[in-house]
């Protein structure tokens, strides 16, 4: 079924990529100016953010991942929902101890 | 190994897209292996948080910040070798694998001069130092040495995965139409840049 | 097994005794069933098979009925522990060390004891503390378990119903001397507690009794606890 | 699938002219034949190391007090014994001999996708497992911790912990090299016509498995990383006199450590599921149901970890939610008991060997799952937590559930490996001495361990004796049984007599090459046209599935 499928690439332009790069840094920057503004709780919660939208650009055009077959989309959510679940299930028994 | 006299040893085809997802499954044990220390870090932080605070003032912002910009650009030399070999342009794709070779060095560079940074402070695991400090900021201190430590290692493998690679491209093992090697290396070395983009804020941005 | 003992025994017990026998039931009813076709389809009586490929009504059935059951099951263990993270108020409070491998008890007043003592009827909370590794408090007959933890707090309660002298084992593993960890309570009335405890708060400073820990088959009589 | 039986007569896998000659033809093939016989051997003789173990404890246990070893030598036995069961024979034996062997034949290919790195799997393998067996040897003394390697006693005692927990960090880096091939090979490498929903049972077993060895082995390999990198340079992490928290580990130990109990039991029950159509020549009750259930206990089995720590000091809501959720993942595993019930209804039922084992597997696996649900529950199971009670369960889970599932693999499908037959009468024989040895053996741990008594217990009070005695006794038939049992196989297979290429009247692939397989298993790339149990040829009729 699957013989021979050989080569199946897309060629990414290395203007693409450029951009992309610029990209990444702009979002280090802003990430640490607001770590520096004081948003109380909140630092945690967009310094995470802004990793995962950097981190999205990585795994989406640097590591192909938007141009590869369906399949290997499921698997990365799948891959990061255990992770979460796996995050999820131990803090929550540290969140609610003390209810 | 194959029929009756001499055949060669792995079958047979030829499946890229195979590979390369070979090479993502493994990359997702990575990410776990790493998403363990992610969720100790998680929980005590969360126990922890003002002794986090305090022991995260003594990693310095702008080395952190720089082996970001670093590392970040790397992964784009990388991304560009690739297609520079696609594009059949042998050159060019070597020259871009030594480029993210040398900027993969120079973190290591700078990631050994923090660390003995840290250690001139008398902050190394185990000193009396350290011991001293309040349990947060040991468990602090302990996670940022594994987890860095445990990044470091990453990034040097990943080294020699494209040291590795830069002798394909040179003989002609990886080529325009079999470049598969180059793009899994590739793969793995930018789970190396993917997972530090969650270390950088994790460890130098608690403000 | 209903011995009631301790308050919980009670609940413990049946909702022991309930999952058992429906399992029981359960294990007869498909052994039954797989005795009977294997008999009765065997090749020599049945050489032409009939290939049914299956049910979508019986797999529905299969897969709710004993997700009802099981709910049942889950409900019952949720409610017999929600008495035992319900500690009364007003419970006397003993706090209980473990190291490797001995217990001690320390009583409001100060009072040190290797042998746990407790008056019959009344509330107990155990507040749970190890000097070194991970040990269990665990009293067998009064269904009540609870890890001894370093560096963490744990706590645990009980009522016993009926005096006399039980086990107390180290149900976590904790080196050499884990399976020597025990010791034992003694369950008393309210006026002969009074007594001990007068007068052993008296000696109080040095380790009041010393009775149990350690051979335990020279504690024969005490040992075959009630159960 | 009905398929002619390849014409050419090629050289088997045992008998070519392989590159490599002596024994690298063995130890640098690639070929997943010869590297599934590789594990039988290697895991055969780690095997025989943790039987001997068991043995000891049960010999200890015979008395109170003292009977043949001292209580240090008693800890480090069980702990070795536990590693040495699950780390390198439980957890890798089916999908690494049976798994290799039969998964790239089943659907239709000629090898996994990544042939070296198979190899690679088991070189980690056996260097992880002598490792494991060094350890005992090592200045310092066995590791003395448990297969648990609770924090904080594995970073006070003395022992070779290190060396432990470096071996199943080795294998653990074995298992997930496997879990990767698996998937990649079960996506890319189905024969033409072989869709998901025709491949067999057992495929899908071991890809439901591979996901779990995939994404769950990476936490218990950093986890013990951990340990060993706190023990060696006191780094602060979880021990308690440093800050750390000694909950938190058991978290991530059993994190990884639960759903290794499904990659330990999904493959054997893969195996009840081949097994079972064949004796009854008859098609597959509910195959749907089966392969999806798989896969629900894969994700389900991930969610659960929690019900390990139920005297631990946990919250009430995880408490709640991991009972609650315990409670859930036993329903995927009663349906499946339920189909294969059902799958015995009107076949033609032949009572061979590997039938026994299956029908045997399923009595046995439901008992274990029912104690199972019995300590899912709350209240229950902090009477019952760390006692004999648990050790009953386990063993029924995974002795009499996947050790059976072994069983059964091994009378179903060695003769299609070697070529040969085994003597069916000592196999009953074997059979009978096993299934009694292991109830006795085992049952009478659930009752003193409802009395009360704790595991991991060197010494014990005299009431328990009883029950000891009845169970040592137990274990010298069970290990009769299974030297009977090996013995048998082993002479069967170098000189029992020759079968051919269906000696059971399977319909799945692997039935359809010549007995043992020639090296590319198949002459031609089979085209697959009907699903795995079509069993029409026997039957006179055939029910379809009746929709709702
Ligand atoms: C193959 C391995 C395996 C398997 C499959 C299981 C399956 C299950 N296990 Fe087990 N377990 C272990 C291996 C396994 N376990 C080990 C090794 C330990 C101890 C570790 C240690 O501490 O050293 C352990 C410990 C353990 C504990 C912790 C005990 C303690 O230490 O306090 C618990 C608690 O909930 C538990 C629960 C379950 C449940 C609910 C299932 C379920 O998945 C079972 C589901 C199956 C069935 C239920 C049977 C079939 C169903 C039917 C026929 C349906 C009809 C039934 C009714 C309507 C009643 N197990
Ligand atoms: C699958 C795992 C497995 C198996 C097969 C066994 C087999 C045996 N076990 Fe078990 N045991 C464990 C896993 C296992 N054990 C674990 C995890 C612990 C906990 C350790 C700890 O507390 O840290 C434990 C603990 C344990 C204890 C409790 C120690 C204590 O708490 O004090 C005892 C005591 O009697 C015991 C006895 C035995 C005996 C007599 C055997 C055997 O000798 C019986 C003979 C075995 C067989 C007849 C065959 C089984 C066959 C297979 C699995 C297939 C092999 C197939 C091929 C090689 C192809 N074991
Ligand atoms: Cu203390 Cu076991
Ligand atoms: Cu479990």
């Amino acid at each position: 079924m699957h013989e021979n499928i050989g080569k199946t690439e897309h060629i990414v332009e290395y203007k693409t990529y450029a951009y992309i790069w610029m990209a990444l840094i702009t979002f280090t920057g802003v990430t640490v100016i607001a770590a520096g503004m004081n948003l109380g709780n909140w630092t945690v919660f967009v310094a995470l953010a802004i990793a995962s939208i950097k981190g999205l650009m990585v795994m989406n055009v640097f590591m192909h991942l938007k141009f590869e077959d369906k399949v290997f989309k499921i698997f990365a959510m799948v891959a990061f929902a255990i992770l979460m679940i796996f995050l999820g299930g131990t803090m929550n028994d540290f969140i609610t101890i003390r209810w | 190994m194959n029929g009756t006299i001499e055949v060669q040893a792995v079958p047979l085809h030829r499946d890229d897209e195979g590979s390369r997802m070979g090479m993502w499954l493994f990359l997702f044990t990575e990410l776990i292996l790493f998403g363990g220390m992610f969720i100790i870090y998680a929980v005590y932080r969360f126990s922890h948080p003002a002794e986090f605070h305090l022991a995260a003032q003594e990693l310095d912002t702008s080395v952190g910040m720089i082996n970001t910009i670093i590392l970040l650009t790397s992964s784009m030399t990388m991304a560009m070798a690739i297609t520079a070999i696609q594009k059949k342009d042998k050159i060019l794709s070597m020259a871009l694998v030594s480029a993210t070779l040398v900027l993969a060095f120079a973190f290591l560079v700078n990631k050994f001069f923090e660390w003995s940074t840290k250690f001139s402070h008398g902050i190394y695991p185990g000193s009396t130092e350290l011991m001293g400090k309040p349990p947060g900021e040991v468990l602090y201190f302990g996670l940022y040495f594994v987890m860095t430590g445990l990044h470091a290692l990453h990034v040097m493998i990943g080294m020699g995965l494209l040291a590795v690679n830069l002798a394909f491209i040179k003989r002609g093992i990886v080529t325009w139409d079999k470049s598969v090697k180059l793009e899994t290396a590739g793969l793995y070395w930018h789970l190396v840049d993917l997972i530090w983009i969650f270390l950088f804020p994790l460890f130098y941005l608690i403000h | 097994m209903f011995t009631n003992s301790s308050t919980f025994s009670n609940s413990v017990d049946t909702a022991f005794l309930y999952t058992t026998v429906l399992s029981a039931i359960v294990l007869i009813g498909i052994i039954t069933a797989m005795i009977y076709f294997v008999v009765k389809y065997s090749r020599n009586k049945n050489p032409v098979p009939k290939n049914i490929e299956g049910n979508t009504t019986l797999e529905v059935t299969w897969t709710l009925v004993p997700l009802v059951l099981f709910m049942s099951m889950f409900y019952f263990g949720w409610e017999g522990y929600r008495d035992m993270r319900n500690i009364p108020k007003d419970a006397m409070v003993i706090k209980v060390t473990a190291r490797m491998w001995q217990w001690s008890f320390e009583y409001p007043n100060g009072l040190q004891t290797d042998t746990l003592y407790v008056p019959v009827g009344r509330a107990i909370r155990g507040d749970l503390h190890s000097m070194d590794v991970n040990h269990a408090f665990y009293i067998p007959a009064f269904r009540v378990k609870r890890d001894v933890l370093p560096n963490k707090a744990n706590n645990v309660w009980f009522k016993s119903e009926k005096t006399g002298v039980y086990d107390i084992a180290c149900a976590e593993y904790c080196g050499m001397k884990h399976s020597y960890m025990y010791t034992k309570i003694y369950v008393m009335e309210q006026k002969d507690y009074d007594t001990w405890y007068a007068n052993a708060s008296r000696k109080a400073g040095k380790i009041a009794t010393r009775d149990t820990v350690g051979t335990k088959t020279t504690t024969a009589p005490a040992s075959s606890a009630k159960f | 699938m009905a398929f002619e039986t390849a014409a050419v007569q090629e050289p088997d896998y045992l008998h070519v002219r392989p590159k490599h000659t002596g024994i690298g033809a063995w130890l640098l093939t690639t070929d997943h034949k010869r590297i599934g016989l590789m594990y039988l051997y290697t895991i055969l003789t780690f095997f025989a190391c943790g039987v001997f173990f068991g043995f000891m404890l049960r010999l200890e246990l015979l008395t109170p007090g003292r009977t043949v070893i001292d209580p240090q030598t008693y800890n480090s036995f069980f702990t070795l014994h536990g590693v040495i069961m699950i780390f390198l024979v439980v957890i890798p034996a089916v999908p690494s001999i049976f798994g290799n062997f039969f998964l790239p034949i089943m659907i239709g290919a000629k090898d996994v996708f990544f042939p070296r790195l198979n190899l690679l799997s088991w070189y980690l393998y056996v260097i992880g497992g002598t490792l494991a067996l060094v350890s005992l040897f090592l200045p310092g003394g066995p590791v003395d911790t448990g297969w648990t390697f609770y924090i904080p006693y594995s970073v006070r005692t003395t022992t070779n912990v290190v060396p432990a927990i470096s071996a199943v960090f080795i294998l653990g880096f074995s298992s997930i090299l496997t879990g990767v091939n698996f998937i990649t090979t079960i996506h890319r490498m189905r024969a033409p016509g072989m869709t998901w929903f025709r491949m067999p049972l057992f495929p899908w077993s071991l890809y439901a498995t591979a996901w779990v060895q995939v994404l769950a082995t990476p936490i218990i390999g950093i986890t013990l990383l951990l340990v060993g990198i706190e023990r060696i340079f006191k780094v602060g992490i979880f021990d308690p006199a440093l800050g750390g928290d000694p909950i938190l580990y058991q978290h991530l130990f059993w994190t990884y450590s639960h759903p290794a109990v499904y990659i330990i039991l999904l493959p054997a029950m893969g195996v009840i599921s081949e097994v079972i159509p064949v004796f009854a020549r008859r098609t597959i009750f509910g195959y749907k149901f089966i392969a999806y259930s798989s896969i629900a206990i894969a994700f389900f089995g991930s969610l659960v970890w929690g019900h390990h720590m139920f005297t631990a000091g946990m919250s009430d809501s995880s408490m709640f939610i991991f009972s609650f959720l315990s409670f859930l993942v036993s329903i995927p595993s009663a349906i499946k008991v339920f189909n294969w019930t059902a799958t015995l209804y009107k076949g033609s039922i032949a009572l061979e060997v590997p039938l026994l084992y299956a029908l045997a597997f399923v009595i046995h696996f439901s008992i274990g799952g029912f104690t199972g649900l019995m300590i899912g529950a709350l209240s229950i199971d902090i009477h019952l937590q760390d006692t004999a009670f648990i050790v009953g369960h386990f063993h029924y889970v995974m002795f009499g559930g996947t050790g059976f599932g072994i069983f059964a693999a091994a009378h179903y499908w060695l003769p299609k490996m070697f070529g040969r037959m085994y003597n069916k009468k000592t196999a009953i024989v074997a059979f009978a001495h096993i299934v009694i040895g292991f109830n006795l053996t085992y049952f009478p741990m659930f009752v003193m361990g409802y009395l009360g008594m704790p595991r991991r217990y060197y010494d014990y009070l005299p009431q328990f004796q009883i029950y000891h005695v009845i169970s040592t006794v137990g274990s010298w038939i069970l290990v009769a049984g299974l030297i009977m049992m090996v013995v048998n196989l082993i002479r069967g297979m170098i000189s029992g007599p020759r079968v051919g290429p269906d000696p059971w009247g399977g319909t799945t692939l692997e039935w359809t090459v010549p007995t043992p397989p020639p090296v590319e298993n198949f002459a031609d790339v089979p085209v697959v046209t009907t699903g795995a149990y079509d069993y029409s040829r026997y039957a006179e009729t055939t029910e379809k599935e009746v929709v709702l």
